[in-house]
């Protein structure tokens, strides 16, 4: 799916963080964000999935196309990996966790808790749930995280195969997934710099005592 | 939707200390009054009534915090958010959970420990009726409390400072409901009172809810 | 002074004890407004000093 | 020329700041007179004797505790409405102003009580009201204090103030109702309107006119407070990113 943002402003609590940011996204496509920690990558991933409204700008898009994986696994640990999978794709109406289990071959895991999985167990449990949103658009926040090369090689399929299916994707990563159509973004030139950043902020403008 | 509810009563259940706790503390609670206001049975069964209320009420408090706590720590309510169920249902839905876990088993409680306190068997109807119309107000009340105060690292405190002044109308019909009924007085404006409120609740908590939960995710 | 009867440390309990208050909210509000001018101040003074960029 | 400039920051404090010594001067003179007045030149009530005094405090507090949880719903609303920060920094600033009003009309009641119930504290249904605003307002403030980020915490009190207004005014009705089966009313009440005579009812006036410029007057005193610490604390975040 093409999608595309325009002049955006985003903010992380009450500070503008990143301004006129633009780029499009063709079907098939993967952008990689790049930028130094604390840049905005998370605060860009947040807004594109529509939980923080941008300061400015537009997103051509709608947020409901957009399935989000956040820094945090969104697991819980007294439920298994069957019915922590289950519960993802009752809510996004897939009902079917066939996929997921198998694009990160999870079917050995099935009956185990997920208080009982290694850190990289809960990272593949938790990003086969995009599989299961059926959602054109992956945001995916350091997904390979505790991932080892097996494993993220096995991501990299995943994704390669939805980007095939016609979707797309926005990762923040800094290895190279070897993903045949990554373009590489640099977000370094949108961090809002104090004096000229553009802020709905009415208490910065103009002094008083 | 059911997904979501059938995940939380699963969570209350294994994780310990749901339907549990909550009714431990309302038994403790019932058994420490005598021993402050004394044996006599005669006051005892006057004021049971108002202290099952008041026990139902502290109880149901006792587990707003983690109504949406939990989620909130490890991510799943971020991940509810841009979901497609509207979060306006998963706040009726968190509260729903709620009240079967709490509410409804204090409901059928309470007589048993209305038994404890020597309250007059003419009371018991009165009590479990006004509980079961009161109680689903008191968790969606806690769901909004519980909304509100969902990124704060020690929200527990500040939701009771929150909360219990809006279960306040809830309290006085119910208990005054009772106390009438028990007085063979009509009962039929304190119930339909609190029937309003809880059907008020219902109809527009839950948009508060979502929104409080929105603007905390932002 | 009126005559204030039997009822005189009432009265002038009640007199006391709110202009007390209403003093009190009136003295943290002034004191307040105050702290929030100086804090101000000096972050301007700051952000003056440095160069913009 | 809207009114909405106001909302503006600059703009509010530039007007706030004519307006504040003028409406300060003039709250001062009208509690002066009307106190005074009240307190030394009326004559005492048959019933109550000189207690009747009390009123020229209790009636303007109790008014204005609930005037100003009205004008927190208001605010709150603009801000939801609108986006003024103004206005939620109004809200903001009122609080302290609306509790201690209640505290005041709490306290002359209780001492009022004493003499003539017999009690410092009935559960009078009035009383009860005005200890339950107590609450919301303390649970207001409380909400206000705990959360970081202003438009946050403006977001979430605002909610507050809407449901807590609508449960305010349920209160009230649920107090009457809960107390009228215990006893009668009591026969004697500190604001019935059978006790404002004329000779007691123009200092009144003229103290409650000075309790509401008090209230205006405090209001932009804490609201200009309010919006420097904001503007301090939007530059220091701005100064941490850079």
């Amino acid at each position: 799916m093409n999608f595309s943002v325009e002049n955006l402003a985003c903010r992380r609590g009450d500070v503008t963080v990143l301004t006129g940011v633009t780029f499009s996204v063709a079907e098939g496509e993967a952008l990689v964000l790049r930028a130094p920690n604390g840049a905005g990558k998370t605060t860009l991933l947040r807004c594109l999935a529509g939980l923080t409204p941008p300061v400015s700008g537009a997103l051509h898009f709608s947020p409901e196309d957009v399935a989000y994986a956040a820094h945090a696994d969104g697991l819980k640990a007294q439920l298994s990996v069957e019915e922590n999978l289950q519960f993802w794709a009752d809510i996004f109406g897939t009902r079917d966790i066939a996929p997921a289990v198998d694009a990160f071959e999870l079917s050995s895991l099935l009956s185990r808790r997920a208080q009982d999985l290694s850190a990289g167990q809960k990272r593949r449990l938790s990003l086969s749930r995009m599989v299961l949103t059926g959602r054109a658009i992956w945001a995916l926040d350091e997904p390979t995280v505790s991932l080892d090369v097996e494993n993220v090689a096995r991501f990299s399929s995943a994704v390669t195969r939805h980007l095939a299916q016609g979707g797309s994707a926005v990762l923040a990563t800094h290895i190279d997934l070897g993903l045949p159509t990554a373009r590489t973004l640099d977000l370094s030139p949108f961090r809002a710099i104090s004096q000229d950043a553009p802020s709905d902020d009415p208490f910065l403008d103009g002094a008083f005592q | 939707m059911i997904a979501l509810l059938q995940r939380d009563l699963k969570l209350a259940i294994r994780a310990g200390g749901g339907f549990g706790l909550g009714l431990a503390f309302f038994l403790i609670l019932v058994v420490l009054v005598p021993f402050g206001v004394g044996p006599n049975s005669d006051i005892l069964s006057r004021i049971a009534p108002g202290i099952l209320w008041v026990g139902a009420l502290l109880s149901c408090l006792l587990s707003l915090d983690r109504i949406f706590q939990l989620d909130y720590e490890d991510g799943t309510l971020d991940l509810l958010a841009t979901a497609p169920l509207p979060l306006e249902a998963a706040a009726t839905l968190k509260a729903l959970s709620h009240w079967l876990v709490t509410g409804l088993p204090l409901t059928l409680a309470a007589p048993l420990l209305g038994v404890l306190l020597n309250m007059p068997s003419e009371a018991t109807l009165w009590l479990v009726a006004s509980l079961a119309l009161g109680t689903p107000a008191l968790s969606m009340l806690g769901t909004f409390g519980a909304a509100l105060t969902v990124g704060l690292k020690r929200g527990g405190l500040l939701i009771s400072l929150l909360v219990l002044p809006l279960y306040m109308p809830t309290l006085i019909f119910g208990a005054e409901a009772v106390r009438r009924g028990t007085e063979g007085l009509p009962t039929g404006t304190a119930l339909a009172f609190l029937a309003a409120i809880t059907a008020g609740c219902a109809a527009l908590l839950p948009f508060a809810s979502a929104a409080a939960l929105r603007m905390n995710l932002r | 002074m009126p005559d204030l009867g039997k009822y005189a440390d009432t009265v002038l309990s009640a007199y006391v004890i709110s202009i007390a208050i209403l003093i009190g909210l009136v003295a943290l509000s002034v004191w307040q407004s105050r702290q929030s001018r100086a804090r101000l101040a000096q972050i301007e003074a700051r952000r003056n000093a440095a160069p913009p960029r | 020329m809207s009114i909405w400039e106001y909302a503006n920051p600059t703009r509010f404090m530039q007007t706030s700041g004519k307006l504040l010594p003028l409406v300060s001067v003039l709250s001062f003179a009208c509690l002066i007179v009307g106190l005074v007045w009240g307190f030394f030149f009326t004559p005492d009530d048959y019933r109550q004797g000189s207690t009747v005094k009390i009123i020229y405090l209790h009636v303007p507090s109790a008014l204005m505790a609930i005037n100003a949880w009205m004008m927190m719903l208001v605010a709150s609303l603009i801000w939801l409405v609108r986006r003024h920060h103004v206005s939620a920094l109004a809200a903001k600033a009122a609080a302290p102003v609306g509790l201690a009003m209640t505290l005041i009309a709490l306290i002359t009641g209780a001492i009022w009580g004493e003499p003539m119930w017999g009690t410092y504290w009935a559960w009078d249904p009035r009383l009860t009201s005005f200890l339950i605003l107590f609450l919301f307002y303390l649970g207001y403030m409380a909400l206000w204090a705990a959360i970081e980020n202003p438009d946050t915490a403006a977001d979430l009190t605002s909610i507050l103030c809407l449901v807590g207004s609508v449960f305010a005014l349920l209160s009230r009705y649920a107090v009457n109702f809960w107390n009228q089966g215990l006893h009668q009313g009591a026969s004697l009440s500190l604001d019935k309107e059978e006790n404002v005579a004329d000779v007691f009812y123009f200092p009144l006036l003229v103290s409650i006119a000075g309790f509401v410029l008090l209230f205006l007057a405090l209001v932009l005193l804490r609201t200009r407070s309010e919006i420097r610490l904001r503007r301090a604390s939007a530059l220091i975040s701005r100064e941490r990113l850079s």
